[in-house]
């Protein structure tokens, strides 16, 4: 752990806890960066990344702890406080005004009294395309895909010549050329002297462009140090506190890979929906996992919830969709959960549990929802049924089944979410990024699950874009680009490689 | 809502000028083939003239009564006749007006809801060459005529009789319940100044409530049935307009007391409110006579179209008698009652 | 082209203006949001002109619009709530107070009007301000909180109008102004209308181009995101209710300067009426949507309805009812209609027009025309191969250096005697296409997406010019450069470059080929003044351009018109426009001066039957838009080129090819260097180098055209 | 390096059940709040105002703040499920008195009340039917079906702005006035629209889908709950329940007067409903909330008419401590910026 600096560090955090409500989402982390450094922040999803990176840009104020900027005390009440110093957060989920457009996005908080509009999207386009970034400036944000809106907020992030930029996972949804892109942009921000703390799942980013790297596990700092001493074998062992051989997706291959005769169960036909999904085609087997990876904004999402009744396809060139060589068309998701097909969602916060509901209360609201479960009153003997049996089946970890879900941590109110979709006894599952924001041991079991549902002859369809799970759970994997599925391997084939480049090429 | 204000210190000048004016407009007649020159006279300067009629709303009793014999009496003398229905909203009427003015009528007839309203508006309808004549309601502006009631003399009037009913030596507690409309309406602020006048002559007479309803009878039947729990000798009862009031009779019908508690009010003398009073929910009724006034209304017009003076050149008025309907005499009381619209 | 057909002519006209066009850029303009509403306004208005005799009277209109301008300034103060993303249910009662405060301070205390404007505007912001520290500071709900308010302000007017009335009954101020102000007017516009048009224009610029309206609007948006931008989102909210509270009161003011009367019914319901205006006008209720012009055309409608429905004399119910009905059908098409603008711009924004190109020359190796394909291109010698990722232009500068600009935004140099030397001179960013160099060695570059640069020898890098002059007459704004292409410079250092279309970018430029119209323009830039002026409009995709050997005119090319073209910049004929070679068999790209005073001329690919016959049908590739997914449409052959070099009068002199496409697929520039062909493609991976027979082995394009150095 | 390792291994999975135990003020609902408010105010109100502790008195407090209470229930269960109900009061004005005249006009009293009830069941489904359908926003929708309904009312269904009772109808007027068991009806109509609502709401399957709904609409939704026939079932029920308040209006003064459509009623509606804790941003809620809102305020406005307190100040008293509740509650609440919803009105 020795940090081989000279000079005096530009930002330090001393001690920094934040507690929420009871909980400890950080815990006495010192961090500090220098002028032109690039710092990579890595640790697994909840190790307090965003939450020390947000007290930095005053998103929220820590709960214990000090910041200093050159050595002096700091104390960031608002993000306004922390810009004033030169400090800018790119957040993962964007910050950005849906109903301005690109351009008054990317001046909007150093705009002057009175803007020019003109002047400004020149000014706006410029900036822009001179990163190589294609974003018409005139365009209105929420028309923009999330790769745009992410390149909008660098753009914003380097408008606003920051001394300290902080990116947290800037390049989820980018391009490999767009990345290119990125990195390149960085270089020339850590020449002109900007420190740049770098959040990233991607250890390969990380180690390819930091110059440090600091480990959080469980919100503390558990490693800080250069990046030419590390590997990626120490940092995932860093991450995980566990060593390499015990961690997950080390050996998660499976060996047998099934031959048998296969029923087709679900038929994907040529469907067109608006501009997100464009002849798409492709089937599901019972009692098989099949795995979708792509970009964001690849259509794998979009033709999820198309199948599931949740977005309709086109009504006219908007192809097929087979159920058991049935034709279906589905208005609502109702009518799909009915027929026995479930969508479980990626964003678990926006739309996939109910907040004010104990943990059997949602369960059994899924329940209630399918024509078997549907009752005129309420029974209290079944909620607790369910809710216990599932609880015990996910093994969803709380006090016991009766507790409010939003005391739970995310893998548990992931595995909450899973049970309320299965509860409905489904024939065809989609899990859309099943274990995004879920603890490591989460992961396994909900890993084990899904196959536990393959294994019972349910079809099972998993988007992820995350390869190494794609590869550790599918039988098969198709690759969505733009729109369609551009290519299709069976697990032995599959390679991250060839996924990645079937996925952008 | 305000139905009806009056300026006294108009009274007197206008009463005069009304005398001058019938006298001037029975001049003509006075020629040879009497019947037949009047009959000229009259068709020429009254057919196919307009009349504009702006209610404060309409749909209720008051304001169609009103309304009904202005149009038929406009439609027997081949009048033309519209009327706006601004719905109580005084901003709407006063938009009513300025719209009434562009259209151009012979005279409008309306009925101000305060007294400052319409100040301007008239002017420029009297420069328009237009005559407005007012309903039952004032404003600081002369117009060329008024017709309605004089609400001091009236509450004058119902005070002696409370004071009578209710005051030293009736033997009766002298407690009284005010149920009021709105508080910030004229016409509610002259009949209560005069009754709490009247009232603070006899030292027996204590108002032990008096609340605003907005009008509404529902409101008053909860104020009432309030108040009677806790003064269950409340002697009299008032309230400004028969059709709120009659909510407050029906807590006193309901609390068994009637009879025991006189209710006053007041009306223009259609169905509903001696319905109320054959009911025994008002035991006093004040009737104006709505009908008679829409009568007046539509005399003075045409007096004003047929002596053509310049409009704002005069002002006339004419004050409409009232007399107390019991449950005795209202099977005798006219009790108007307009055909319902098809 | 003289034996066009009658149907032809008809359907080239039919082409020739596009409303469908028209109406897709019209859909792009943000003003154009409220065109439901403004259309519903115009109906209304129409349907009780014809309805009702002397509605559209002059005196009418008057008395409609004094109306309008109280109740304009509410419709504002509820619009800027709104956009802040809340609602302010108090105005009504605010509204009520500032009109009986103005009347009590103006007859009641007599002050002078000026003096009793500004304390019933005090007393509004106040009243505002009461709003704004509940909902910014304290963060309670605006619906609530004004709901509450809203009760409270009336209860107060209430006691006070009870305890003042008489008084004020009979009193009254006396001021000319103050009478202007209820009814006067300048030049037949009514006092009120002037003021609120005053306030709507500062209330505009402010809220669409100022930072108060951005930080508003932004905070109605999406409030965290505001707050991560470091706007102050409690200061805003509060100053929001403050402002709201200021404008009811100065429509509070001309009430009452214009009804003189306090009545206790004033503005009662007046949030609802407000707010169904601001709707009406498409003011978004969730917020951070919606300006003064939206919440205006609502009012318009809203009292243009209540006056004409009076008028008619209808009874109050049926106004109600007609309110309440167009209310309902307003938003519900709003709705609907915003919900799916941006489809309906996506579907209609590809507008394919009728074009005809003439026969195509025989192109085959053994048929004797002049541009009989060969492989003379297969063989060229590969400089820079896998390091350069599309180099669209290649340019020597005295020395012998090559530059090329590759993909993304680099500028190369490759220098050395076999130009073994390989680097980055330059970054400029975006994508750099075309390239000169000037008199003075700086090279010029027109980057796709940016603009006109200049890169100097000392390697740093300046932006010439990125903004033309506005089309006058034309919707969307064409004064942003989005593609510039390729660029020459005249003798006299004026700087002539072609933009390929205003409709695409770098990255969907094929596309424009779909539409077979003149989306381009060839813009000349003079460094001395630093003007830029738009010299030629609505070209097909123009691309290469290059200053003839005397300098006397420029030389474009229209890429998907096959068609190479001479504009004159000097002699007798200065800005004539001629054609000088039509009906090519490729689609022309980059030209450049030979040292035998003739041209060369890239073709990026060559024509094709089925599209060229795809050209003649716009029908056809409109269904092809609509109908299937825009990587299977139809496009261009882009995938096999040539060169060829032509004379000053048109005349094909030669032609190189690569069949195959093996090293040369599409073939996008070329220059002449010492004996040498240089070839570059805007996707190739590499340059190409072919010697050439019978030319100056000595020639050098900088020095040839610019002289020696001085 | 390894020893840091693992030593934070210790650690692990542990952050979640550490959590100190929260108690004081914080935990207390707004609900709970107001009950003890109302039992203070309630309790000194008996010591201060003669004639308050009164049976009868207490009688006349609930009679009078019933209809408001009936509404409250309707309301509340229209803002459980993320939306608002504006045009409450014009279906209780015109539905109810579009029934009255139709019994006066020899229909019989079933039919009329049952076409009144078509009526008011109908504008509900036509409020579901923009919200969830069309996609209108409910302030907006209610506000428009509203004036849309008072509009036809005043227009083609009745003759004046006042419609009286038919005579004879001693049932009607017994809805309003009359007595069961000493209790006044009007408040076993509340107390049975109240149960109704509390057993659907918390007792039957449409009940958990209107929390779920109000919660979160798109989870509702993918899970599988037919969201616009929930949402047009419960615009439904507020419009039925407007309708009883308004024959409940109707039978205690024997006439019902259209232009309440213009008063201030609805907000006090809405005033009930918040003030007992039922959040506008939906799913959080319950019929016991209303009962508490309705109790305070019916409480206070009892108190102030026999204390003779004019209208006015009335109004003032009730608005600031409305105001005091919910300024409080943010207080024990406070916003937190990074995960507040955006567009909580």
């Amino acid at each position: 752990m020795t940090t081989e600096r000279h000079e005096e560090p530009m930002l330090r955090v001393v001690k920094g806890t934040k507690v929420y409500g009871g909980a400890r989402a950080i815990t006495d982390v010192d961090f500090d960066i220098g002028r032109g450094e690039i710092h990579g922040l890595v640790g697994e999803n909840g190790a307090g990344k965003s939450t020390l990176c947000k007290a930095l840009a005053g998103a929220i104020t820590l709960s214990s702890g000090e910041i200093l900027l050159d050595e002096q005390r700091q104390v960031f009440a608002t993000p306004a406080d922390a810009l004033k110093a030169g400090i800018v957060m790119v957040y993962q989920e964007t910050s950005l005004i849906p109903t301005m457009t690109v351009a008054q996005n990317i001046i909007l908080g150093r705009e002057k009294y009175m803007t020019r509009l003109r002047g400004m999207y020149i000014a706006a386009q410029q900036l822009l395309q001179s990163m190589n970034f294609h974003v018409d400036p005139t365009a209105m944000v929420s028309t923009l895909g999330a790769a745009q809106k992410q390149m909008v907020e660098i753009a914003r992030a380097v408008h606003h010549r920051a001394r300290l930029i902080i990116f947290d996972e800037p390049t989820a949804t980018l391009t490999p050329e767009e990345k290119l892109h990125f990195f390149d942009l960085i270089h020339r921000l850590k020449a002109e002297g900007v420190a740049i703390i770098f959040i990233s799942h991607a250890l390969e980013e990380a180690l390819e462009l930091t110059d440090r790297v600091t480990v959080l596990r469980d919100g503390e700092c558990v490693h800080t140090g250069p990046t030419k001493d590390l590997t990626r074998e120490i940092l995932v062992r860093h991450m995980v506190g566990r060593d390499l051989s015990q961690t997950y997706y080390a050996d998660a291959r499976k060996p047998d890979i099934k031959q048998t005769r296969r029923k087709k169960v679900l038929s994907v036909q040529n469907v067109i929906m608006g501009k997100m999904v464009r002849n798409m085609s492709f089937s599901v087997y019972a009692g098989e996992i099949t795995g979708i990876s792509g970009l964001i904004g690849s259509g794998r999402t979009e033709i999820a919830k198309v199948v599931a009744g949740a977005l309709k396809r086109n009504f006219i060139y908007g192809g097929m969709i087979y159920l058991n060589g049935k034709p279906i068309r589905y208005r609502i998701p109702r009518q799909a959960i009915a027929d026995g097909i479930v969508y479980v969602t990626e964003d678990r916060k926006l739309n996939g549990f109910f907040e004010t509901m104990r943990i059997d209360e949602n369960i059994y609201v899924g329940r209630l929802a399918t024509p078997e479960g549907r009752s005129t009153l309420l029974s209290r003997r079944e909620q607790t049924r369910v809710g216990t049996e599932w609880v015990q089946r996910m093994k969803i970890r709380a006090i016991n089944s009766r507790a409010k879900i939003v005391e739970l941590s995310g893998g548990n109110q992931q595995k909450v979410v899973v049970a309320k979709s299965l509860v409905q006894n489904p024939k065809v599952v989609f899990f859309d990024e099943p274990t995004r924001g879920v603890d490591v041991g989460a992961i396994q079991e909900i890993h084990d699950f899904i196959r536990s549902l393959a294994a019972q002859g349910i079809a099972v369809v998993v988007i992820s874009s995350y390869l190494p799970e794609i590869l550790s759970l599918s039988d098969r994997i198709l690759v969505a680009r733009q729109g369609r599925i551009v290519e299709e391997f069976s697990a032995a084939e599959a390679t991250e490689e060839k996924i990645m480049y079937a996925a952008i090429h | 809502m305000t139905l009806i204000n009056h300026c006294r210190r108009l009274v007197k000048p206008i009463a005069l000028t009304l005398g001058a004016m019938l006298c001037i407009s029975t001049l003509p007649a006075s020629a040879a083939d009497g019947g037949a020159q009047l009959k000229e006279i009259y068709t020429k300067s009254i057919e196919g003239k307009t009349i504009a009629f702006l209610p404060m709303t309409l749909g209720a009793p008051l304001m169609d009564t009103w309304e009904y014999v202005i149009r038929t009496e406009a439609e027997r003398s081949n009048m033309k006749y519209s009327v706006k229905d601004p719905a109580w909203n005084s901003t709407a009427l006063a938009q009513a007006f300025e719209g009434a003015i562009a259209d151009k009528p012979d005279v409008i007839i309306v009925q101000n809801p305060n007294v400052q309203l319409l100040v301007k508006q008239i002017k420029q309808a009297q420069e328009a060459g237009i005559y407005v004549i007012q309903l039952s309601m004032m404003s600081n502006t002369l117009s060329d005529g008024y017709v309605g009631g004089d609400w001091t003399e009236q509450a004058e009037v119902t005070g002696k009789d409370i004071v009578k009913e209710c005051g030293t030596g009736s033997g009766k507690s002298g407690k009284v319940v005010i149920l009021q409309g709105e508080l910030t309406s004229a016409q509610n602020v002259y009949m209560t100044n005069a009754l709490m006048k009247e009232f603070a002559k006899d030292t027996a007479i204590q108002v032990v409530s008096s609340q605003a309803t907005n009008w509404d009878a529902t409101k008053a039947y909860d104020i009432t049935t309030a108040v009677l729990q806790q003064h269950p000798d409340v002697c009299a009862i008032f309230g400004p307009y028969d059709i709120m009031t009659i909510g407050g009779a029906q807590a006193v019908k309901k609390a068994g007391l009637t009879g025991k508690v006189l209710v006053y009010s007041n009306g223009g003398g259609y169905k509903e409110g001696c319905d109320a009073v054959r009911a025994g929910l008002i035991d006093r009724y004040m009737d104006w006579d709505a009908w008679n006034q829409g009568r007046e209304v539509m005399v003075m017009a045409k007096n004003l179209l047929m002596a053509g003076e310049k409009p704002g050149s005069h002002n006339v008025a004419s004050f409409s008698s009232f007399f107390w309907v019991t449950k005795d005499n209202v099977d005798q009381a006219r009790c108007t009652d307009i055909p319902k619209k098809s | 082209m003289a034996d066009t057909s009658f149907r032809e002519t008809l359907i080239r006209l039919r082409y020739k203006w596009s409303f469908q066009q028209f109406v897709a850029e019209l859909l792009q303009k943000r003003w154009m949001e409220p065109v439901v509403p403004f259309t519903a306004a115009v109906l209304v208005i129409l349907a009780f002109a014809f309805l009702i005799p002397g509605y559209l009277s002059v005196g009418n209109i008057v008395s409609t619009a004094r109306q309008f301008g109280e109740f304009g300034f509410v419709a504002i103060a509820i619009a800027v709530v709104i956009i802040s993303g809340g609602i302010d249910l108090s105005v009504g009662s605010i509204f009520a107070m500032a009109n009986f405060i103005a009347l009590m301070m103006f007859n009641m205390y007599e002050l002078s009007a000026p003096l009793s404007i500004a304390v019933t505007l005090g007393a509004g912001a106040l009243m505002g301000a009461v709003n704004g520290m509940l909902i910014g500071y304290i963060g309670l709900g605006a619906f609530l909180t004004t709901l509450v308010t809203m009760l409270i302000f009336r209860a107060i007017l209430n006691l006070l109008i009870l305890r003042y009335s008489m008084e004020m009954a009979i009193s009254t101020g006396d001021s000319r102004f103050w009478d202007w102000l209820g009814g006067g007017d300048l030049l037949g516009v009514p006092a009120n209308i002037l003021a609120l048009a005053l306030v709507a224009i500062v209330g505009h610029i402010f809220l669409s181009r100022g930072r108060p309206g951005w930080y508003i609007a932004a905070i109605g948006a999406n409030r965290k995101a505001a707050r991560h931008a470091g706007i102050p989102v409690e200061r805003h909210l509060f100053l929001t209710y403050v402002i709201s509270g200021v404008l009811t009161a100065l429509g509070g003011v001309f009430y009452a300067a214009r009804l003189n009367s306090p009545s206790s019914d004033t503005g009662v319901g007046m949030e609802v009426l407000a707010l169904t205006a601001v709707v009406l006008g498409g003011v978004n209720l969730s917020g951070g949507k919606g300006s003064i012009g939206q919440s205006l055309i609502g009012t318009t409608i809203v009292l243009v309805l209540i006056n004409g429905l009076v008028r008619f004399g209808l009874v109050g119910g049926a106004t109600s009812a007609f309110l309440g009905f167009m209310m309902l059908l307003a938003v519900g098409v709003d709705v609907k209609w915003s919900r799916n603008r941006n489809k309906a711009i996506e579907k209609i924004y590809v507008v394919p027009s009728y074009f005809k190109l003439g026969a195509r020359h025989d192109i085959a190796p053994d048929s004797g025309s002049a541009y009989a394909l060969n492989n003379r291109l297969r063989d060229a010698e590969a400089i820079g191969l896998g390091k350069l990722d599309g180099p669209e232009d290649v340019i020597f500068d005295r020395e012998g250096n090559l530059y090329c600009g590759t993909r993304e935004g680099f500028i190369w140099r490759f220098s050395g005697k076999d130009l073994e030397t390989q680097e980055i001179f330059a970054r400029t960013g975006g994508r750099p296409l075309g390239m000169a160099f000037d008199r003075d060695d700086n090279l010029i570059i027109c980057v796709a997406g940016m603009g006109v640069y200049g890169v100097r020898p000392d390697r740093s890098v300046y932006k010439l010019t990125d903004e033309t002059t506005r089309t006058f007459g034309k919707v969307i704004d064409d004064s942003r450069l989005v593609l510039a292409d390729d660029l020459d410079i005249a003798p006299d250092g004026k700087i002539y470059f072609s933009e390929a279309t205003l409709r695409y970018t770098a990255q969907t430029w094929a596309t424009d080929a779909l539409e077979g119209r003149g989306n381009g323009r060839i813009i000349v830039f003079d460094p001395s003044t630093g003007k830029t002026r738009t010299l030629l409009r609505d070209q097909i995709f123009p691309n290469g351009v290059c200053v003839s050997h005397d300098g006397q005119s420029v030389l474009f090319a229209l890429t998907w018109a096959c068609r190479i073209e001479r504009y004159w910049i000097a002699g007798p004929k200065a800005g004539k426009l001629e054609t000088l070679i039509a009906d090519l068999p490729g689609m022309p790209d980059n030209i450049n001066r030979a040292s035998d005073g003739s041209y060369w001329l890239a073709l990026v690919g060559l024509r094709t039957p089925a599209y060229d016959l795809a050209m003649e049908d716009p029908g056809f590739r409109t269904r092809m838009i609509k109908r299937i997914p825009n990587d299977e449409w139809l496009y261009p052959n882009i995938n096999n080129g040539c060169v060829v070099k032509f004379d000053e009068s048109g005349k094909i002199i030669e032609t190189l090819g690569d069949i195959g496409g093996k090293s040369h697929p599409s073939v996008t520039s070329m220059r002449e260097e010492r004996g040498y062909l240089y070839i570059g493609g805007l996707s190739n991976d590499r340059i190409g180098r072919v010697k050439l027979s019978g030319v100056d082995e000595q020639w050098n394009g900088p020095a040839a055209y610019w002289g020696e150095r001085t | 390096m390894t020893e840091v390792v693992a030593m934070a291994s210790v650690k692990d999975g542990s952050s979640t059940a550490r959590g100190p135990a929260t108690f004081a003020l914080k935990n207390v609902g707004q609900e709970t709040l107001v009950v003890a408010t109302t039992v203070l105010i309630f309790s000194l109100c008996a010591i201060l105002v003669s004639g308050f502790f009164t049976l009868a008195n207490i009688s006349t407090l609930a009679r009078s703040v019933s209809v408001l209470g009936i509404l409250g229930v309707g309301m509340t269960v229209v803002v459980i499920g993320r939306g608002l109900d504006l045009s409450q009061v014009a279906v209780l004005a015109i539905c109810a008195a579009w029934s009255l005249k139709l019994i006066g006009l020899g229909y019989g009293l079933a039919a009329g009340l049952a076409m009144g009830l078509g009526f008011a069941i109908a504008v509900g489904a036509f409020n579901g039917f923009a919200i969830s359908i069309i996609g209108i926003p409910a302030l907006f929708t209610t506000l428009a079906s509203g004036t849309l309904v008072y509009g036809i009312g005043r227009w083609l269904m009745l003759d004046g702005i006042i419609t009286y009772a038919p005579e004879n109808q001693p049932l009607l007027l017994a809805l309003g006035q009359g007595e069961l068991l000493g209790i006044p009806i009007p408040l076993v109509i509340f107390a049975a629209v109240a149960l109704v609502g509390h057993l659907v709401l918390s007792r039957t399957t449409a009940g958990r889908f209107v929390y779920a709904f109000g919660d979160n609409a798109e989870a509702a939704r993918l899970t599988g709950v037919s969201v616009r026939v929930l949402t047009i079932s419960q615009y439904a029920f507020s419009s039925a329940v407007a309708f009883l308040a308004g024959l409940v209006t109707a039978g205690s003064v024997a006439s019902i007067n259209t232009n309440v459509f213009s008063s201030s009623l609805i907000f006090d509606v809405l005033l009930i409903v918040v003030l007992g804790g039922v959040s506008l941003s939906g799913g959080r809620g319950s019929i016991a909330s209303v009962l508490a809102g309705t109790a305070l305020i019916g409480t206070l406005l009892n108190a102030m008419i026999l204390l003779d307190v004019q209208g006015d100040v009335q109004n003032i008293v009730k608005s600031v401590v409305l105001l005091g509740a919910i300024t409080l509650d943010r207080k024990l609440h406070p916003r937190d910026e990074e995960t507040a919803r955006q567009g909580d009105l």
